[in-house]
């Protein structure tokens, strides 16, 4: 196992405490808690928001605490959801009187962790909300099954119910526009490497050197196929094509992108993955309103990628271009 | 049968040492379908359960099983804290206040934690969980309630076996393991494999000295 | 080699069609050249940045074009210097009239290939001066080698000098800020992974499963010395020594930090050093004044880091407070 | 010697197919001491070359070389690329306008490249660089010029050699392998031996059908 690291076992606490002195004007940390809160938190009278999940996805989560996007990101073990004593302190912390949203991402332990949260906050009196995100076109969504996994495409929801808390509204629109993201957000993803939880020290499986495995999960959950390596073309026609037959665009109709890297590919490889993105929904008429590329929800040092498409329309186009600052998401 | 608080003490002590006896075995069946992590999260959870309750010897049993629970929950994580962190939390409000507990009140409290789990999880049986292990157990215990408490138990934790090997002939539809769809047949559910040993080492210490 | 590309000769070409694809708000190609320019270049009056290099150090260069910081990014072929034509021609695009200021990074063929380019355009009557970089403490600098090499530290002499052109500053102050951040700028790397050219297929070095590189340059020129694998508090003690035996600061002073990911190690991991690195100048006294943790200046998919110090004074400060809005920099 | 315009374009083709055979061989001596790319670099280079001269056999010898020169420059990259393309220019410059060269103009033109070179890449001989091939052939050709084409021509190649062979015992001071230090004794640089393959093939050409 090669990192960077100390101990496997302090990995998540030497991080925040690396993230708090890197970004002091941005974030602190709650004493004895793994919970990142906007410096300046609580923001009286504001919506506050608490995402959170595993830790393993940086910048996800406590990277995107600050103006207009997050007040808190909740910081479970690696790849392990937070506990509610966590998500309780986090709630707690940002309250600023006008009420709580979670952003959850739809995995079991997450919904239930987060539930139980809730709960302690509501009998303590504090007004809280929740969202589920459920994004992940790799898992089929039937009546039988938990539901989609929730991954990349959680970052547009932190960007645009952060916008619209930003811009005070009330806890209900702020849900409400979080479900309009949800509803209309769609992502996929796959990989060439698997990577190694630090306190597992090695990975929890294997691809060989011509293998790779699409619709994989942001913790190594298996995909829909594994196949042999495919050119970055190819790659993106499957995912799109996936994306496309769920989400509901056609010409004309306006979208956000993100190419997002999992942690081991570099930028250079995600630039030609958004180079056939893109020119598959031109080839659609589908105008592209804006493109983030980047590493927005990884998985440790895992080589691969996700596509994620929102489709826009008038409201969500003014929260997305709102001002956002934070230490790894900026607006201008 | 007659447990006070101490007895109590003991019974969780020695379910905590099963478990963590069978922390690979249980991270092993967790790395076929999961994530590779139960068997380090529960014991994880229950190391830090013996540190909190060991010196409750004073305190009524209600409250002992609901800091099991409330540790449970703050420290296992995941899927399975909350679960079982409401199921022993369930569990004490069942018995709340009580110095000891009898036969009535095992199964009350057994009653309790299913339907927390239940209320938690939202699962029902057959869908590869806790559930397919603790309902079939719960439901031997007060069948048999007549015949008394040894009959009884033993024969909850013969269905509680029962139940966690069926987990191998069914699909997973709740929890991480449902992402696998059929590729989940085959493989034995790990939290049913937790629950089972837990009520197992249960069994074992309350029936100590019985003839088996 | 597993790559998310579709041609080995065509990385650099897709890779910067894939840019403007995505950020065609911030930048714009030159038609028939490997060259990334502002959307609005030239801007008339205001001295013009240009900054290139080889391509695989994504975001550098094209990254850091936009508003306070570069005019142009020229991408030559991977880990290769860009001819003097294609410089030529950025120059051309981007002279606004003020003049334009190269920012060249210490290789004999980048000098080389820049200084041609600017007696091309000189001969054109376009006013051009340049600055070279050479942050790279690993390197031993004396009069009998070509001196050190220039990597991360040029991503502050980017931002720095780009907030001073922005802010009207004429082409021989924006020389003098850029040179005063050279002389102030120190970093030092190592790697734990080779990266491989995609047009080579295979790395061009190896290292086993319990080796590091210490000093490793970003295109994977060996550096200072070859050890087992140390632990994250090590390495920062080693590099961070290095970094300060040579660049006077002390007691009192202020600081920058770019903690610098190399394009395979994530983010945790980059916050782990930089915890360490921000406990040893607080241990000096030596105060932290910003901090950047990211990817900046990579070598393809190579793991490692660098850490970069730039020292600095109040010219300094405001300068590098000042905002920038490109497509991999940006500040509020 | 009467070298006209198509002349020296087939002799630069010749340098051109030399340098493609030895694509790999160049590669590998950069690999040790350098970035492995000077093979690939060159002979991309000069495949471009070759597809610019092919038919200028209607332009002077001067616009030829500059041609080549310029050609490199945009194609090579790294640091070959200016250090060759200003030595061919500068070449080109020392010729300018004429149809044909002869012996005098020969020294002149790779004394033009020599200094060319020098003030590009500001090396010295003895810092393990292209200067080490060049420098003594351009020197034995002007030292023998009395003794004519033939024995200048080959004591100039036999001094190239002699220079690129040098450069293994001595330590790089310029370029990428200047970062060694001491590891770069004992390797033979890539610049000085694509210099060497340069001159021995525009000498064979030149010498094509002397007895040698
Ligand atoms: N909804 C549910 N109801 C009951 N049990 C569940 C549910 N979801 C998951 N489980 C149980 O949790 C176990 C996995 O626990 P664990 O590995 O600790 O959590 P995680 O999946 O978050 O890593 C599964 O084997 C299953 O028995
Ligand atoms: N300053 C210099 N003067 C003369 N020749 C040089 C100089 N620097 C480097 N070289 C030559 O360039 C060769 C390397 O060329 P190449 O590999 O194409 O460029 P790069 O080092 O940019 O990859 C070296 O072997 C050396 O002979
Ligand atoms: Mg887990
Ligand atoms: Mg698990
Ligand atoms: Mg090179
Ligand atoms: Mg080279």
């Amino acid at each position: 196992m090669k990192k960077l690291i100390n101990n496997p076992e302090t990995v998540v606490e030497e991080m925040l405490e690396g993230m708090v002195r890197a970004f002091p004007q941005y974030v602190r940390k709650l004493e004895g808690y793994n919970v990142i809160v906007r410096a300046d938190a609580p923001v009286k009278g504001k919506v506050a928001l608490v995402s959170g999940g595993g830790s393993g996805h940086e910048p996800s989560h406590a990277g995107y605490v600050g103006r207009g996007m997050l007040d808190a990101g909740v910081a479970g073990a690696v790849f392990t959801s937070p506990t509610p004593d966590q998500i309780f302190e986090a709630i707690k912390a940002v309250d600023g009187g006008a009420g709580v949203l979670l952003i959850i991402k739809n995995y079991t332990g997450d919904v239930m962790n987060f539930e139980m949260a809730r709960e302690m906050a509501q009998m303590e009196g504090i007004q809280v909300a929740s969202v589920t995100v459920n994004d992940d076109v790799a898992v089929e969504n039937s009546t039988y099954t938990v539901g989609r996994r929730g991954i990349a495409g959680t970052v547009f929801v932190h960007k645009i119910a952060g916008a619209k808390a930003q811009a005070g509204g009330m806890l209900e629109e702020v849900k409400a526009v979080a479900e309009k993201v949800i509803k209309n957000v769609r992502s996929m993803g796959m990989a060439l490497t698997p990577c190694i939880v630090p306190a597992a020290g090695k990975p929890n499986f294997t691809l060989s050197e011509d293998e790779m495995e699409i619709g994989m999960g942001i913790h190594g959950e298996p995909g829909t196929m594994r196949t042999k390596l495919m050119k970055a073309n190819e790659v993106v026609d499957h995912l799109m094509s996936k994306i496309l037959a769920d989400l509901p665009v056609e010409s004309g109709d306006e979208v956000a992108v993100m190419v997002n890297g999992l942690g081991g590919t570099p930028l250079m490889e995600l630039l030609i993955l958004n180079r056939k993105a893109s020119q598959i929904l031109e080839d659609k008429g589908i105008k592209v309103y804006r493109t983030y590329v980047g590493e927005f929800m990884t998985s440790l040092e895992m080589a691969g990628a996700s596509i994620t498409l929102l489709k826009l329309d008038d409201e969500l186009k003014s929260l997305l271009d709102a001002p956002a600052d934070t230490p790894a998401f900026k607006q201008l | 049968m007659a447990v006070d608080s101490a007895k109590l003490i003991d019974i969780i002590k020695v379910i905590a040492d099963k478990i963590t006896e069978n922390r690979e075995y249980l991270t092993q069946l967790d790395s076929a379908i999961g994530d590779a992590d139960h068997g380090i999260n529960m014991s994880k959870g229950f190391r830090a359960v013996v540190e909190k309750i060991s010196d409750m010897g004073e305190k009524d049993c209600g409250t002992i099983l609901k800091t099991v629970g409330m540790t449970l929950v703050s420290t296992v994580g995941g899927a399975s804290g909350p679960l079982y962190g409401t199921a022993f939390m369930r569990a004490g409000q069942a018995v709340a206040g009580k110095n000891e507990l009898d036969f009535n009140d095992l199964v009350s409290l057994m009653e309790a934690a299913l339907e927390g789990i239940k209320y938690r999880g939202k699962a029902e049986r057959g869908e590869k969980t806790i559930v397919d292990a603790l309902e079939p157990a719960v439901e031997a215990l007060k069948l048999r309630r007549e015949e008394g408490l040894e009959t009884a138990l033993r024969d909850a934790v013969e269905e509680a076996k029962k139940g966690m090997e069926y987990t191998k002939d069914i699909i997973a539809r709740k929890g991480r393991a449902s992402y696998l769809g059929e590729r989940s047949l085959g493989h034995q559910d790990p939290g049913a494999t937790s629950c089972y040993i837990m009520l197992e080492a249960m069994a074992a210490r309350l029936l100590d000295g019985k003839k088996s």
